[in-house]
């Protein structure tokens, strides 16, 4: 009698279980690579708003490969380096570095430098600075992020690269330096590694891709 | 050592569960009107949670992804959480009739606590270790249980204050819990992240 | 014969409450002269736009709540507060910036609470912590002391600039922005500078911590003091907090002089002195219990240190203040006296 | 032998005013038409009147017997004729009514024959000298008005270490013991001896505030006239130390727990009135008929009046010299403690140690209607003698919230009014206090009532369903008779029937043991 | 509950006992989400649709469940539809399914919809469960849409900002900035901001339901006009 | 997909089975707290809460068909006690039952009664004495003030008189304080 009450009891609960994660397991057959491709694109959006479309003709999201450097990547862990070719040939490199001395912590960076050295443009992927203060390095809220533009170690001497108030080239906002100064600082290194490693980065065979699937 | 402390000082002070993160509010607006429903409160939910972020763990790195079924992530750990509590709730009133009734019937609201939940799935998604994931549970657990506490004996004290008519009751413990999470703001920053 | 039948007592010693705001009034008056002389007029000006507001917002609330405007306008209490944010912002602020953190600090912090009496939070530092988030420019771009700016500023100027943001001519807008040296410290210090060097380097740190804001500080604790005599405050909460700042400040100072500032600079600069007798001994928002009253401001002296030292904010009274006041309610519970006759824990 | 003095905690330094009816000796009151002696002049059971209207009644006599242990009987304060016993104006806070016996004086002022002084009270033992003071009426005259024989009592194998006499008088305008301890010190001691000797207490100290130093010496004077061993102590001025307990930790050392009695720690305090009053009863057969009164305040003749039990404030009014168009209030008791009259048409009685009469000019009071909000500023915690909180029983009593002011004890207060003294918005913190005990009391009354109604209730239900099952059962039996004509198995049809009857009342009793189930409550 | 009005239900749902408003209920993913018009708008949506389905669900099953499994099967139902929407939401609006992250999960654990299902699905019949779903769900979604504007207006001074992600990139042009140079009162999009925005947002509701009792009371004119009184020293 | 609906299935049941087995091993029965809620109420048992008396009110609470202010004897006092023991929010009293009750008994005018004990039958708490035919009176002690039997009555004879006022039962009065007054 009692066991019977408990077997029903299961069963029910089993029961709603099939009912629902058949449900839930047909959706996801069905949405499964709809989701693939939408995250893909989403990071090939943000990709090509730095690398355009017509100036690659190669799959930025497989071509890709990590690399290590604490020092100028600033970051323990694996940075993961983009590369866009057209035709073969190399045309930018797209890094994930992080700037570790923001404000508010370490500030995540997408670096994309051109196979000759000069910036193709930086964007903020994730930071943690003081909203209202540090956070007009984010390119909806103000264009100092477009103020690299262009630049490279030779437009600029290593001096150069700092803020203003450190006797550089970059504007500084107004009672917040530290943040320009962490980013100033973590793209000139990317630079520099960039300068380093140019043929390896290039070189080096993309790494599997299927192994991660989201993040 | 400091890695855990920091996850502990990140979870109960810098990145609170309820009144940063806002997971958490139902009960934390619910059962704050009298001092001691809250402790009893901040009690189960810090059993409840510790428990299941730890359960939810096992399942996650023995069950899901082994068989590769991280899309039944929500549905196993909630689950996981409802059977968890109705357990306790079966228990407890059973054992500590004196418990169940300070507790009520917010116990069967444990279940649907998103701090329970987003426990569960935060682990997972910060890729915490065994040990991470405990403190990790066990440190959101205690900044809810802080907060409920202190926050129920602010309301006892406003309860009986002058307010105006439109604001009482909710608003006003709305707007407490505004300038809590105000004063909370003042940790920002102890966790660089 | 007609006779009043009131309950007893029948007698009252004619103490006021309206005495005792001003008696705090009084006390603040040593530090703003000093303020005036090393900073300006800027700080007057603050002063008179939040009291008109805060009087203003005062007003219409009581009105909006049907109370009566004579007896509660003229407590001085919204003055109080009004004055003692004017304190906590810099000078030559925006008139808007004044006028937001007063609107809640009166409107929000204190009238939905029923006004006077019976808020949880200090209101003050609602109104200051506000502007602070909201409009961190603004808040953390503080004067330098004139005799560092080389700039005077005149009671007009201060005017003009803090109602229209223009400044009289000749004055170099660069040469009177600059941070804290709370701010500054902790800055360079993030950036891997050592103390003495950081110090060594700028005039803004003066004798002994930060030009003008050390006798400034100082002018506090005269006040202060001049408020214990009179028993308008406790002195427990002061003591507590001065002392548990020093003794943390001291520790980590003898640890490691080249990271963390003497206890003399953490008790001379920002805000710890008017935080420490005017602020965390706000009756409202305090404990009441002597025990209460010493937990609350060794609380306090605490977190003041942890925010300072590794938070993202370089001064922390106001937000220190503020957390203790949500632990006053539990601490008042926890600690009451011992009845007379009665065991400690019953 | 240098007594070393404590000090408890809290307490104010208060205004005295004292000189203005120190000026005068001790007046005799004129004795009245008519005196109005309510039944209870005590705390405890009032008591029942032995007389009847139209009885003649001498000086002395008693007319109202104690109606417990905690009573007092009432004597006629002069000679005359009982007129009425009914309901009159008592001294009370309410300004209610109360049963009183009402006197025609006849100005004989003839003295009963019962005055059978005791020569030596050494003669009788305790328990015989407790009969007398009980049958005298006498009660404490400090204010309270609690029995003194009770006071006089010792429990089992209880000692008396320290039986103190409270002379400290600390609320301002008061000074009915002050000027008693100057004029009438040896009737003090000897009643002091008395109470010594009732008690087997070991020592006696007697506590007066040190701006009574006439008092004092004239004490001194007496002990060594007596040549007893009593010692007088100085004891700072301050409010209220001649609160009992605080009396005693000042001079002993000794806290007294709340709702204990001193005698737990061997300590008994009396009044000096009181101590007077035996003296009287014991020595000169006199029951407690007139106590001295302070009448001062706005008055042409501020003075200590001997007044007979049942004169009316207006009277003694009157002969102090009141000029009734610029009168305040009327205070029956001192400034801190005392209640305001609403009309003059009241008796004095057995605790009425002081009428104080306000105007705008003289005695100027605070309306405390005007008062602000509190701010939690602590000052009222500075001063409270029982290191209560104060701004947190308002916060509580003032939101109604019964049970949290009771968890800041708020049965310990003494209702001394030092918080309401100094709080700096004017609160009448203390009314807040009093409210707030009343509705406690009445609440846990009406709990009472109400369990009380819940058993009838439940009781009744009980009868009307036997009622109702008996009737059924009778119906039953008697369609049972009926049936059973016509059918044989009709016994065992019966035995079923009555079985689902057994069935059914013990169902009936399951659930009224177990009062969760919902039948239990019944419908009507 | 046998006499309830499809009128009675909408009133409850929208107004009288709106989730967010007066049951304080699924307040996480209200705050949480609410900084901005289209977030709110978008998590809004997808609560509705999940109170929908699990409603209608319950009610159908409502007479098969036994007590001790009651919340894990109701718990249970409401997880499957919500992981199938996310999966909806993560295949065909990405980028909206990033910015409401962990908060698409934690529907299942948004209380009012359990509480839905607990106290008026589990006992009415699927019409009426599927309306108290969809009025339920609609009010949650106003007050949600209402706070989202009210905090995006005064941090950002802009309303429907982002609207792309919601409704595609042809969408932008939905984005109303109010005033160009505003800097921005960035209390109302930080935590702080999310409860006292609130807050007032309920106060507002008891004040147009104060005066509108009022103005009952005055056509009335009741002899008794004073509304409750917890404490008689404010009458 | 089959290994999902496998693997969430067992889980599912052994969850089922564990549940099953508490609902059982910790079965409860009784509910504690309807005699905490039939504590508070005033226990006058007079049926204006449209249940027959306290208890089945309290029932209602507990079960949460009846709300916690449709007591009028216990007026706003039971109301905020029972909003205290039960964690909610107070709710208004109707407006017709707004002032605190004045305690009443009933009392009944001995020359008019008839003796009809139709009064007796009314009274819940059995508070009224009396036989056929004879004059009846009300115990004033226990009567709850209910005026159940006043419709009873035939010829109007029971009317309801405040509770008097002694020293002994005098409550202080609520201060007034003319900076909290509105009006
Ligand atoms: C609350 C607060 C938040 C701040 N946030 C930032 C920030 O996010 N980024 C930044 O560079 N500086 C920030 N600062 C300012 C720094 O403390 C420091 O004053 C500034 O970077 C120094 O710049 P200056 O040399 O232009 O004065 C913040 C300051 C305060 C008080
Ligand atoms: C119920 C009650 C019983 C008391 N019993 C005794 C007693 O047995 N012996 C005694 O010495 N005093 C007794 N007292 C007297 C008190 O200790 C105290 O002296 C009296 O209440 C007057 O004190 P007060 O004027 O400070 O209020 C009793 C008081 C009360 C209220
Ligand atoms: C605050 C307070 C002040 C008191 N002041 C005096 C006083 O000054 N003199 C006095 O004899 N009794 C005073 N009493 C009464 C004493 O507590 C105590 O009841 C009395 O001394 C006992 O003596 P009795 O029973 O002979 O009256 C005071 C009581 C209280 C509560
Ligand atoms: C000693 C003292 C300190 C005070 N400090 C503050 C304060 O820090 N902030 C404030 O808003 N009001 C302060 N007040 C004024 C008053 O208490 C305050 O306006 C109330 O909190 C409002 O209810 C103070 C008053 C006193 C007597
Ligand atoms: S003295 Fe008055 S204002 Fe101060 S705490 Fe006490 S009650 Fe409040
Ligand atoms: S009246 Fe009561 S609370 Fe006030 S000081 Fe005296 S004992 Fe303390
Ligand atoms: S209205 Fe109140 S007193 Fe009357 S029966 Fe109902 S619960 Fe009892
Ligand atoms: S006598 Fe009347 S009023 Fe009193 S309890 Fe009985 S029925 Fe109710
Ligand atoms: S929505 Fe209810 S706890 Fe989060």
């Amino acid at each position: 009698m009692i066991v019977r009450q408990i077997l029903i009891t299961g069963a029910i609960l089993g029961g709603f279980a099939i009912i629902g994660s058949t449900l839930v397991a047909v959706t996801y057959e069905a949405t499964e690579e709809r989701i693939e491709q939408a995250h893909r694109e989403a990071l090939l959006r943000s990709l090509h708003e730095l690398v355009p479309h017509e100036r690659c003709d190669n799959d930025l999201y497989h071509d890709v490969i990590e690399v290590t450097d604490k020092a100028l990547l600033g970051s323990h862990k694996p940075t993961r380096v983009y590369r866009a070719r057209k035709s073969g040939e190399p045309v930018a490199a797209l890094f994930t570095s992080i700037a570790p001395n923001g404000y508010g912590g370490a500030i995540k960076l997408l670096v994309a430098i051109n196979y000759d050295g000069s910036l193709a443009g930086v964007r903020v992927l994730q930071h943690h600075e003081t909203p209202g203060l540090g956070d007009d390095i984010e390119a909806q809220r103000s264009d100092w992020i477009l103020s690299f533009n262009n630049h490279s170690l030779s437009t600029l001497s290593s001096e150069q690269w700092r803020v203003e108030k450190d006797g550089g080239v970059f504007d500084q906002f107004t009672g917040a330096t530290i943040t320009p100064r962490a980013i100033v600082k973590a793209v000139h290194h990317t630079l520099k590694y960039f300068q380093q490693h140019r043929e390896m980065i290039f070189n080096t065979p993309s790494m599997p891709r299927e192994v991660e699937s989201r993040e | 050592m400091t890695e855990y402390l920091l996850i502990l000082v990140s979870t109960v002070l810098v990145n609170n569960f309820v009144l940063v993160k806002f997971l958490g509010l139902c009960p934390f607006m619910g059962v704050s009107r009298k001092l001691e429903t809250a402790t009893g409160m901040a009690l189960a939910t810090t059993f409840v949670l510790t428990l299941s972020s730890v359960c939810s763990y096992l399942i996650n790195t023995y069950l899901l992804i082994p068989f590769g079924l991280e899309f039944l992530r929500t549905i196993a750990f909630i689950l996981v959480i409802a059977a968890l509590v109705q357990f306790t709730e079966m228990v407890v009133h059973k054992t500590s009739p004196l418990l169940y009734q300070v507790l009520g019937i917010f116990l069967p609201l444990i279940t649907t606590n998103c701090a329970v939940l987003g426990v569960a799935l935060l682990i997972i998604q910060e890729e915490m270790t065994f040990l991470q994931s405990a403190i990790y549970g066990f440190g959101a657990a205690v900044g809810f249980s802080l907060v409920l506490i202190l926050f129920s004996a602010i309301r006892e004290r406003i309860a009986v204050a002058d307010v105006p008519e439109i604001f009482r009751g909710a608003p006003i413990a709305l707007i407490t819990a505004g300038f809590m999470s105000l004063a909370f703001m003042g940790f920002s920053g102890l966790v660089k992240g | 014969m007609q006779l009043n039948t009131p309950s007893s007592p029948h007698i009252h010693s004619g103490d006021q409450l309206s005495q005792l705001m001003q008696r705090v009034l009084w006390a603040l008056l040593p530090a703003i002269t000093l303020y005036v002389v090393f900073f300006g007029w800027g700080i007057i000006v603050n002063i008179l736009i939040a009291v008109l507001a805060a009087l203003t917002f005062e007003a219409i609330a009581l009105r909006l709540r049907k109370r009566p405007l004579g007896s509660n306008l003229g407590d001085f209490s919204a003055v109080l507060t009004a004055v003692l944010l004017a304190l906590a912002l810099p000078p030559l602020a925006p008139w808007w910036l004044l006028v937001v953190a007063v609107f809640f600090a009166i409107v929000f912090a204190k009238h939905l609470y029923g006004g006077l009496g019976f808020n949880p939070f200090n209101p003050a530092m609602i109104g200051y912590v506000v502007v602070l988030i909201s409009f961190p420019r603004e808040v953390t771009t503080w004067l330098p002391p004139e005799a560092i700016s080389g700039e005077s500023i005149s009671f007009v100027g201060a005017l003009s600039a803090t109602l229209t943001g223009t400044l009289a001519n000749g004055i170099n807008p660069d040469a009177i922005s600059m941070a804290t040296p709370l701010d500054h410290l902790k800055t360079q210090l993030t950036q891997n500078h050592v103390i003495s060097e950081i110090i060594h380097d700028n005039t803004i740190f003066g004798q002994l911590a930060g030009s003008g804001w050390e006798w400034i500080n100082l002018a506090f604790l005269v006040g202060g003091c001049w408020l214990i005599y009179k028993k308008v405050i406790h002195w427990h909460i002061p003591v507590a907090m001065l002392a548990s700042l020093a003794l943390i400040a001291g520790v980590f100072w003898l640890i490691d002089s080249e990271r963390y500032a003497s206890p003399l600079f953490h008790l001379l600069s920002g805000g710890a002195m008017l935080g420490a007798f005017f602020i965390a001994t706000d009756p409202v928002t305090a404990s009441t219990t002597n025990r209460g009253r010493i937990l609350f401001g060794i609380g306090i002296g605490i977190l003041v240190y942890i925010i300072r030292s590794w938070g993202g904010y370089p001064e922390g009274v106001a937000f220190a203040v503020l957390l203790m006041n949500m632990l006053a309610p539990t601490l008042d519970y926890y600690t009451q006296p011992r009845v007379f006759g009665r065991g400690r824990n019953s | 032998m240098i007594r070393q003095l404590f000090q408890y905690k809290g307490g104010v330094k208060l205004p005295e005013h004292k000189q203005q009816s120190t000026r005068l000796p001790i007046q005799k009151a004129a004795l009245p038409q008519r005196l109005t002696l309510p039944l209870q002049q005590h705390i405890g059971t009032p008591s029942t009147p032995i007389v009847e209207v139209g009885d003649s009644v001498l000086k002395g006599q008693m007319i109202a017997k104690a109606a417990s242990l905690i009573s007092a009987p009432v004597h006629a304060p002069t000679s005359g004729r009982v007129i009425e016993i009914g309901e009159y104006a008592i001294p009370h806070p309410s300004g209610l009514k109360a049963p009183c016996i009402v006197i025609e004086t006849d100005g004989n002022d003839a003295w009963c024959d019962h005055r059978k002084p005791v020569g030596d009270c050494h003669d009788y033992s305790p328990d015989q000298i407790r009969d007398y003071i009980r049958n005298a009426g006498v009660v404490g005259l400090g204010g309270a008005g609690f029995p003194s024989f009770l006071k006089l009592t010792l429990g089992n194998d209880r000692v008396v270490e320290t039986l103190i006499l409270n002379g400290a008088e600390c609320e301002p305008y008061i000074t009915c013991d002050d000027i008693l301890m100057r004029e009438r010190p040896l009737e003090i001691i000897k009643g002091l001896m008395i109470m010594k000797h009732a008690l087997v207490a070991k020592n006696c100290v007697i506590g007066i505030e040190d701006n009574k130093p006439e008092a004092a010496a004239a004490l001194r004077g007496a002990i060594k006239e007596l040549a007893v061993e009593v010692e007088v102590i100085e004891v700072p001025t301050r409010y209220p130390t001649g609160g009992e307990k605080q009396l005693i930790k000042i001079l002993t050392g000794k806290e007294i727990p709340p709702k204990a009695l001193p005698i737990e720690k061997r300590v008994v305090v009396h009044n000096v009135g009181t101590a007077a009053a035996v003296y009287r009863a014991i020595c000169l057969g006199e029951p407690l008929i007139s106590r001295i009164t302070t009448v001062t305040g706005a008055l042409k003749k501020p003075a200590n009046y001997e007044i007979p039990f049942g004169i009316s404030a207006a009277e003694l009014l009157a002969q102090a010299g009141v000029e009734e168009s610029s009168v305040e209030r009327i205070i029956h008791g001192g400034p801190m403690m005392g209640f305001s009259l609403n009309s003059v048409e009241i008796p004095l009685i057995k605790t009425s140690n002081c009428l104080l009469v306000t105007d705008k000019k003289t005695v100027p009071l605070l309306d405390k209607q005007q008062a602000h909000a509190c701010i939690r500023c602590g000052s009222c915690a500075d001063v409270c003698p029982i290191n209560l909180l104060p701004q947190q029983l308002y916060w509580h009593s003032r939101a109604k919230d019964f049970d949290k002011v009771q968890d800041y004890n708020l049965f310990d207060c003494i209702e001394c009014g030092c918080c309401d003294y100094v709080c700096p918005s004017q609160i009448p913190l203390v009314q807040y206090f009093r409210f707030a005990k009343t509705s406690i009391w009445q609440a846990e009354q009406e709990k009472k009532q109400a369990e009380l109604a819940k058993e009838r209730h439940q009781f009744r239900q009980l009868r009307i369903e036997r009622e109702k099952a008996e009737k059924k059962a009778r119906h039953k039996a008697k369609a049972a008779k009926v049936a059973a004509n016509n059918s044989e198995n009709s016994d065992k049809k019966q035995a079923i029937e009555d079985a689902m009857a057994r069935v059914k009342a013990k169902k009936q009793q399951a659930a009224e043991a177990s009062p969760e189930k919902p039948e239990s409550g019944g419908n009507t | 509950m046998s006499n309830t009005s499809y009128r009675d239900i909408a009133e409850q749902g929208l107004w009288q006992n709106n989730v967010a408003f007066v049951q304080l209920l699924g307040l996480c993913p209200l705050l949480a989400v609410s900084n901005n018009t289209i977030n709110g708008l978008g998590l809004g949506l997808a609560t509705l649709l999940v109170l929908l389905c699990s409603n209608l669900t319950v009610s159908l099953i409502r007479y098969w469940v036994r007590p001790e499994v009651r919340v894990p099967v109701f718990v249970m139902i409401i997880a499957s539809f919500v992981t199938a929407i996310d999966l909806l939401m993560s295949a065909f609006m990405h980028d909206l399914h990033k910015i409401l992250g962990i908060f698409i999960p934690l529907i299942v654990t948004n209380c009012a919809i359990i509480a839905r299902a607990e106290a008026f699905a589990s006992k009415n019949s699927p019409g009426y469960a599927l309306w108290d779903g969809l009025m339920m769900g609609l009010g949650f979604m106003a007050v949600l849409v209402v706070l989202g504007a009210l905090r995006e207006l005064l941090g950002q001074g802009t309303l429907f900002d982002q609207a792309h992600l919601m409704f595609g990139s042809g969408a932008a042009w939905l984005t109303i900035t109010l005033f160009d140079d505003y800097q921005g009162f960035l209390l109302a999009i930080l935590p702080p901001g999310a409860f006292i925005g609130l807050g007032l947002l309920i106060a507002a509701k008891n004040w147009l339901d104060q005066s509108k009792r009022k103005r009952t009371e005055a056509t009335l004119a009741t002899s008794n006009p004073d509304p409750l009184r917890l404490h008689p020293d404010q009458s | 997909m089959l290994t999902a609906i496998i693997i969430l299935t067992l889980l599912a049941t052994v969850f089922g089975l564990i549940l099953g087995y508490a609902a059982i091993r910790f079965k409860v029965e009784g509910d504690p707290i309807v005699d905490q809620i039939d504590n508070v109420l005033p226990q006058t048992q007079c049926g204006q809460c449209s249940y027959p008396g306290c208890r089945p009110y309290a029932e209602a609470i507990a079960s949460g068909e009846a709300n916690i202010n449709q007591c009028p004897p216990g007026g706003e006092a039971t109301m905020l006690a029972l909003a205290d023991l039960l964690g909610v929010d107070p709710q208004p009293l109707g407006t017709e039952h707004e002032a605190e009750p004045e305690a009443t008994v009933a009392f009944i005018i001995e020359d008019t009664c008839i003796g009809c004990t139709l009064c007796i039958q009314a009274c819940p708490v059995d508070a009224i004495l009396g036989a056929a035919k004879q004059m009846h009176t009300v115990i004033e002690s226990e009567c709850t003030g209910c005026e159940l039997c006043i419709p009873p009555c035939p010829v109007d004879c029971i009317v309801m008189q405040p509770v008097k006022q002694t020293a002994q039962n005098w409550k202080w009065p609520y201060p007034i304080h003319t900076l909290e007054a509105r009006k």
